[in-house]
């Protein structure tokens, strides 16, 4: 697994998440080029479905960032996005798909350097897991 | 999927993209795919030629969809959807990819980089073939305004649009307008009475026949948008509705208790007290130790609360400055007297601070140096043959010697920080906060005082630490704005809402209670919810909880993101002609 | 021209992996049978007809006009007759929710071929198999060479294997819905646009429901239906049982919520939802009444089997479609 | 020991001279470009800290600022005007004054009216000596016409009356040698110094009397020449004088390649020369460490600058047979030298020479325990 560079899907808030990415990208902060980030209005916006489609599309982890817990914009989003990805983490598992491949984390609007250090943790997390297999498995039926 | 007639734009921006992203390639990948009839790479796709790059194409390719690749959406995507409008199509058939901020910028292999670029742009393609056109609603804006928080922040602010013949509502939580600077002495610099200007504003306010103040209120709920706010606040109990269209919340800052910090014996030692208790003895113009002596030695400790990690990381500006006018105030009072400036750095930064600090430097004033990261100073009780009544174990770094401090009253230079009820005013009225609970402007250098909630401007203190010259030069930078806003006379806002569709809801109410804004509510005789669009802000919650996919959030749809999923991850249907070329 | 010479419909009823329930669903219209015999000709009903296969394969392509196959596509008989009937049919109807979802037969997509096999031939407690023996789809004896169909890996959908014109959900499809889309077509009335859902409605079940529902759907635990004492008023979710209503079609006239048991979604998703079980996850996380993780966790705990629960009967046709089996992961 | 801060302290330096105490911010230039700096001592900086902290003890116990040779250095490129080089000055008086148990110094530093008035009382009374024993004064000359400068009052009690005169400032100075020592071997940040090291490193003393080794590591080796011709002179003229007065003040007058007078020559011209340098810098304030003259060094300067002037004329008139010229201005000679050395050199600013290299002696003695204390250690570790 030395040279896989896993294809991590990110959905992050408008507010501060995405907020938090650009100003990474602003202060030219570097970190991992296997992060695709997806914007949402806020972490509730984001449906379980968005995250199976992602696995299902061969993307090999997901991300999910809201803001900080009390800090959502929407007030309690980030709350509900919490709830759902633990139904998420407990289904993966279920299904045999190791539940280290999605994370939800917290960035606030002034945390561009924690989402580059997120990006970079989050990319050794799935690459140590190796490729998702969900693509071709549904792929190809026996 | 219905084919659509897609036009994609790379903009180098300068070499901030194309250095690191081969655009060209880029360009040329993208247009062989389906529903691509044109793909164009240039310089500055912001730039006044590159939007009328793509008004020509709309024209003459009669494009009806518009993808382009630049920086942040956060920046650039309203000109953009300008220069749609100025094509004549809707301004929501447009979908943008961030490949600066999220590529170009933070990556360093340039393969790489170009793969995950072209990534984003086939996700942003496969999306906005979902788009849908959407109308903005232009609404007319309310001339008046609130204001949350009485302070200098607030006045100021307050008497400027006042001044400017707009209607006012002043709300305080306090019974007195004033804020923290009501409980300053002197102000730095130099040294001249707060009151002597704070007073002359509060009267000016409370008499001025356009501003309508309410002190001892509080602001719980604010409802609508720009332009056409709505809350509910009264004096003594008889409740009154306010209509206003901006909001200016200049609610402050509060001061830390440094009672946590045992090493400085705060509670314990009677003659140790925080800079606001010392600024009150300054103002009862009698300063003396408990037992009712006066000091012989004083001593001032810095950063008590600001820049440490474990407290508050960041520098409360105004300390220093202000320790040193105690310093000299000190020194007048008691010329004979020991006085102390125990700092961590000396961070007099304001216009003639550092002059304040060389002028006070001459006045017999100890300056000893401590590291915070290694000691902090540890106040005592002297024994009884001392000649004082505490004493300071301290590491002096200049010497590298740890010295004793001889002290009758020690003076906490305490941190400043957010008001514990921070959390609330920004729920009102729709403000982000940083981890330490002020509230984050929209751009730090380019938007300082709007916030993104349109509408809403954040001026003083409760935005971050800061000294009064600065408060009231963001009061009145906020009233410029408002008044800019209201002589544009009206404002067109999103319609990104959510849309309940009446066709398949089936009125489980599982949305209702999820709403924030309480704009979701139950319509019995249809037996579906519905969706009040003037409160909805689109979070899009209700979106992904509602069971029966009955509910859309507008412009960001499953069936939009979903797509984009696709895109990102699929190398995309490359078209039949090309597919024929290719094997040519 | 009159009804009387207008020429019969030929109707075929066939059944892949299924438990029968949709064949005796088609008998469960009574006296009505009469009406869709006065109308139509069953060529083909393994369950009520003798006709061969070889006498399916004599019939010349499209001699039937509808064909209801329901139960899913476990073995390759089952992908066979699928295939041959489709050739033969004018219109494929995928009946009942093994043939549209993969149904209950669908949950042997949390295991595959092996640990099946395993588990029934090998390891369970009532069986003797020294020699572990598992069938073989050809097996040579001295009379001869024995065929039975393979035992797939996975369970798939009708759709999988061959393309349908309609789906009509249910386990078992509510027959009076059955015969109004039968009487339609006979009555050779415009059809709805293919691969659109018959039978059932838009809405899904809450519309029908009869329970009272309010906008407070708190729950700080979840209960099996037995758990709690159903006043038969209040809407299940409310009570914290998990009901699939909201995320299932309705049509099946909420037979199981009349009679206090939550809906399951046999009906399948209404028009938009591509996941039933995903959204209804998504819906039912959101009711959870806390902002505590761990809190959260444990509140979730009280679902066991949260994969089997929400995707019940849509598992083959759910995004991931099947569980990942453990021994695949060594492969790679 | 106390290391309270003292903010009452520099007031009483400002009376050995301090100018100002808290102009040094420790910007750390001085520290940059002293040469005598090492990693563990921030040289100036450490003694001036120290002062604006009032931390006496430490101060005390400290041999800074004797290791200072002033210069100039750092308060020519004192960004602040702190004249780190002048508080060195200031410190080294106040140092003496400490070491001092007499409490005189102190008295002659911070008063003028005592040093002036000490001065003239010590002149008077050797002038009154003279009046009082009524000399024989004999006009005649010698053989090769010199005059016969001895008769003016026997060799003998002039002989001990310089013995008494050494004995008494040989005791003070080495009663206050002692005291110096003691503050610094038992003062603050004191180290156990083994007994074997005294006498390994006591060529120090010796070596840096003579050489003056520091300062010559100094920028303007001019002012390190100097300041040793004057030293050089002054030691060996003081040595002549108080140890070999018989063989240097004779009747007979030598030639002159005679060892007793081309000592002589060298010890008046070396002082000479050494003294006009110091004068001329200091009415010019031609280099730093002569901006501020504090009354001592004028007074001291002059007094032996009139000491070596009487000592000269002396000389010739005897030669060219000027019998009461002689006879006078060796009277007025005395009356400078007398209260010069028993001022001077054990309560003023000449009791530095004595200072000084046993302070270099002391910190290397110091330095020299460390090492051998942090050796002692790793043997232990390692055993």
């Amino acid at each position: 697994m030395a040279n896989f560079e896993p294809k991590i899907v990110a959905f992050l808030c408008n507010w501060c998440s995405y907020t938090g990415a650009d100003l990474a990208g602003t202060s030219r902060m570097k970190y991992a080029h296997n992060i695709r980030i997806i914007r949402v209005m806020c972490s509730g916006r984001v449906d379980p479905t968005f995250v199976l489609k992602s696995l299902r599309e061969g993307a090999d982890g997901v991300l999910i960032c809201g803001c900080h817990p009390g800090d959502c914009h929407y007030h309690e989003g980030n709350y509900k996005c919490l709830r759902r990805y633990e139904f998420i983490k407990q289904y993966l598992t279920e299904m045999g798909i190791d539940k280290k491949r999605i994370r939800l984390d917290w960035i606030s609007a002034s945390e561009g350097k924690q989402f580059a250090e997120l990006a970079d943790a989050m990319t050794e997390q799935v690459a140590e897991l190796g490729p998702c297999r969900v693509r071709s498995i549904m792929e190809n039926v026996t | 999927m219905k084919d659509s007639r897609i036009g994609v734009y790379i903009c180098w921006c300068g070499t901030n993209i194309a250095k690191m992203v081969d655009v060209e390639k880029i360009a040329e990948d993208i247009g062989r795919l389906e529903n691509v009839v044109i793909a164009r790479n240039y310089k500055y796709m912001c730039s006044d030629p590159g939007q009328d790059l793509i008004i020509k194409d709309i024209k003459e390719h009669e494009l009806d969809r518009v993808v382009v690749a630049a920086c942040s959406p956060r920046i650039h995507e309203l000109t953009f959807r300008k220069a749609l409008e100025n094509a004549g199509l809707n301004q929501y058939l447009f979908e943008m990819a961030n490949i600066r901020e999220h590529v170009s910028w933070v990556h360093t292999d340039r393969e790489e980089a170009t793969k995950k670029a072209a990534d984003l742009v086939r996700a942003a393609l496969k999306r906005v073939s979902y788009h849908e056109p959407l109308d903005k609603l232009s609404v007319a804006i309310n001339p008046a305004t609130l204001i949350v928080g009485g302070g200098v922040a607030g006045m100021s602010a307050a008497f400027r649009l006042a001044e400017a013949g707009k209607k006012v509502y002043l709300v305080e939580k306090e019974a007195d307008l004033g804020g923290q600077a009501a409980r300053l002495d002197l102000s730095f610099p130099y040294l001249n009475t707060v009151s002597s200007f704070l007073q002359p504003l509060i009267r000016k306010v409370k008499e001025h026949k356009n501003i309508k103040v309410f002190t001892g209120q509080s602001i719980s709920e604010i409802t609508g948008y720009v332009g056409n706010f709505k809350t509910t606040t009264g004096i003594n109990g008889k409740l009154e509705d306010l209509e206003f269209g901006h909001i200016i919340v200049a609610t402050g800052l509060s001061n830390y208790d440094p009672s946590p910090f045992k090493n400085y014996g705060y509670g314990r030692l009677p003659d140790v007290i925080t800079s606001i208790e010392f600024e009150k003895m300054l103002r009862s113009g009698n300063i003396k130790c408990s037992d009712g002596k006066p000091p012989r030695h004083i001593a001032i400790i810095h950063c008590v609360g600001s820049r440490n990690e474990n407290i508050h990381e960041y520098c409360s500006r105004t300390c220093c400055a202000t320790a040193l006018k105690y310093a000299n105030q000190l020194r007048a009072t008691f010329p004979g007297a020991g006085i102390y400036d125990l700092y961590a750095d000396m961070r007099a930064f304001s216009k003639a601070c550092e002059e304040l600090y060389t002028k006070t430097s001459t006045k017999d004033v100890m300056f000893l140096m401590f590291d915070p990261e290694r000691s902090l100073p540890e106040v005592k009780q002297a024994g009884w043959k001392d000649e004082c009544n505490m004493l300071i174990d301290m590491h002096e770094i200049l010497s590298g010697e740890n010295v004793e401090v001889p002290a009758d009253m020690v003076i906490l230079m305490t941190a400043v920080e957010a008001q514990k009820d921070a959390k609330d005013i920004a729920h009102a009225a729709g403000i982000s906060m940083c981890g330490n609970h002020f509230y984050i402007e929209k751009h730090p250098k380019l938007d300082p005082v709007a916030t993104t909630t349109d509408g809403v401007f954040i001026v003083g203190t409760c935005q971050g630490p800061k000294d009064i010259p600065e408060s009231i030069t963001q009061a009145w930078a906020a009233a410029a704005r408002v008044l800019a806003g209201i002589s544009r006379g009206t404002v067109t806002v999103e319609v990104t809402t959510a849309v309940v569709n009446e066709e398949i809801c089936c009125g489980c109410q599982t949305c209702i209670s999820v709403c924030p804004y309480t704009a979701i509510s139950f319509n019995e005789e249809k037996n579906v919810s519905e969706v009040n669009e003037v409160l909805c802000k689109g979070c899009g919650t209700c979106g992904s909880t509602c069971p029966t996919g009955a509910i859309r959030s507008r412009h960001f749809t499953d069936m939009q993101i979903l797509s984009q999923i696709e895109g990102m991850l699929n190398e995309g249907k490359v078209k039949e002609t090309h597919k024929i070329l290719e094997e040519a | 021209m009159d009804k009387e010479n207008k020429e019969k419909l030929k109707l075929a009823v066939y059944w892949g992996a299924a438990c029968g329930g949709c064949c005796v669903s088609v008998l469960d219209v009574h006296e009505k049978l009469l009406d869709i015999v006065a109308a139509a000709d069953l060529v083909f009903w393994p369950i009520a007809l003798d006709v061969k296969y070889a006498d399916v394969q004599k019939m010349p392509e499209g001699h039937i006009d509808v064909c209801l196959f329901n139960g899913a596509i476990r073995n390759s008989e089952n992908e066979l007759m699928a295939v041959m009937l489709r050739q033969k049919s004018k219109i494929m109807v995928a009946y009942g929710a093994c043939a549209q979802m993969g149904g209950i037969p669908g949950l042997g997509n949390f295991h595959d071929r092996k640990s099946i096999f395993d588990r029934v031939y090998k390891d369970s407690e009532s069986t003797e198999n020294a020699e572990g023996i598992t069938p073989q789809p050809k097996y040579d004896v001295k009379e001869g060479r024995l065929d039975i169909p393979a035992f797939y890996n996975d369970v798939k959908t009708l759709r999988d294997v061959v393309c349908v014109d309609y789906f009509i959900p249910g386990c078992p499809p509510q027959s009076e819905r059955l015969l109004e889309v039968f009487m339609a077509i006979s009555s050779g009335a415009e059809l709805p646009s293919k691969e659109s859902v018959l039978g059932a409605l838009d809405k899904s079940q809450c519309d029908e429901c009869k329970r009272k529902k309010t906008d407070n759907k708190k729950v700080d635990r979840f209960y099996r239906p037995w758990e709690i004492e159903d006043d038969g008023e209040t809407c299940f979710l409310e009570q914290g049982v998990v009901c699939m209503g909201p995320a299932t079609r309705g049509g099946c006239g909420v037979r199981c919520i009349e009679g206090n048991a939550p809906c399951r979604g046999c009906y399948g998703p209404p028009p938009d939802v591509t996941d039933p079980g995903a959204k209804m996850m998504s819906a039912i996380a959101t009711m959870i009444d806390s902002n505590d993780e761990e809190e959260i966790t444990e509140i979730m705990a009280s679902i066991d089997d949260i994969a089997g629960t929400f995707y019940r009967f849509s598992l083959p046709s759910s995004i991931l479609r099947r569980k990942l089996m453990p021994e695949v992961v060594e492969v790679d | 020991m106390n290391n309270r801060i003292d903010t009452t302290l520099k007031a009483d330096l400002k009376k050995f001279g301090l100018q100002s105490w808290n102009d040094c911010f420790h910007c750390g230039n001085c520290t940059a470009l002293c040469p005598l700096t090492e990693d563990a001592n921030l040289f100036p900086r450490n003694s001036i800290r120290t002062m604006q902290m009032g931390l006496k003890d430490k101060l005390m116990s400290g041999v800074d600022p004797w290791l200072c040779y002033y210069c100039g250095e750092c308060s020519d490129t004192c960004p602040r005007d702190a004249n780190p080089g002048e508080v060195m000055m200031t410190l080294r008086r106040y140092l003496t004054s400490l070491y001092d148990w007499t409490g005189l110094s102190k008295k002659f530093y911070t008063s003028k009216v005592w040093e002036l008035g000490a001065i003239l009382l010590l002149g008077g009374m050797v002038v009154l000596a003279f009046a009082l024993f009524f000399p024989t004064i004999n006009p005649e000359l010698t053989a090769d016409g010199g005059v016969r400068i001895n008769s003016i009052m026997p060799l003998q009690w002039i002989e001990w009356a310089d013995w008494t005169m050494g004995i008494i400032v040989a005791g003070l100075l080495i009663s206050n040698l002692m005291r110096m020592y003691y503050k610094i071997a038992f003062g603050a940040g004191a180290v156990r110094i083994p007994l074997a090291l005294y006498f390994k490193e006591a060529w120090q003393l010796a070596f840096h009397f003579s050489t003056q080794w520091k300062f010559s590591k100094c920028d303007g080796k001019r002012y390190w020449l100097w300041h040793w011709l004057l030293m050089s002179g002054y030691t060996i003229m003081f040595i002549l004088i108080m140890v070999f007065l018989p063989w240097f003040q004779t009747e007979e007058i030598f030639e002159v390649w005679h060892p007793q007078r081309l000592l002589g020559y060298y010890a008046t011209f070396g002082l000479l020369f050494g003294l006009t340098a110091v004068i001329i810098g200091r009415i010019r304030k031609s280099n730093a460490k002569f901006k501020f003259s504090h009354v001592s060094d004028w007074l001291f300067i002059v007094m032996l600058f009139l000491t070596v002037l009487t000592g000269i004329l002396v000389h010739f008139f005897r030669i060219y047979g000027m019998p009461m010229a002689t006879y006078y201005l060796y009277v007025a000679h005395l009356a400078v030298l007398v209260p010069m050395i028993m001022i001077e050199v054990p309560f003023s600013k000449w009791s530095h020479l004595a200072y000084r290299p046993f302070a270099i002696y002391f910190a290397n003695l110091r330095k020299a325990a460390m090492k051998y204390h942090e050796k002692t250690e790793i043997s232990l570790a390692t055993t």
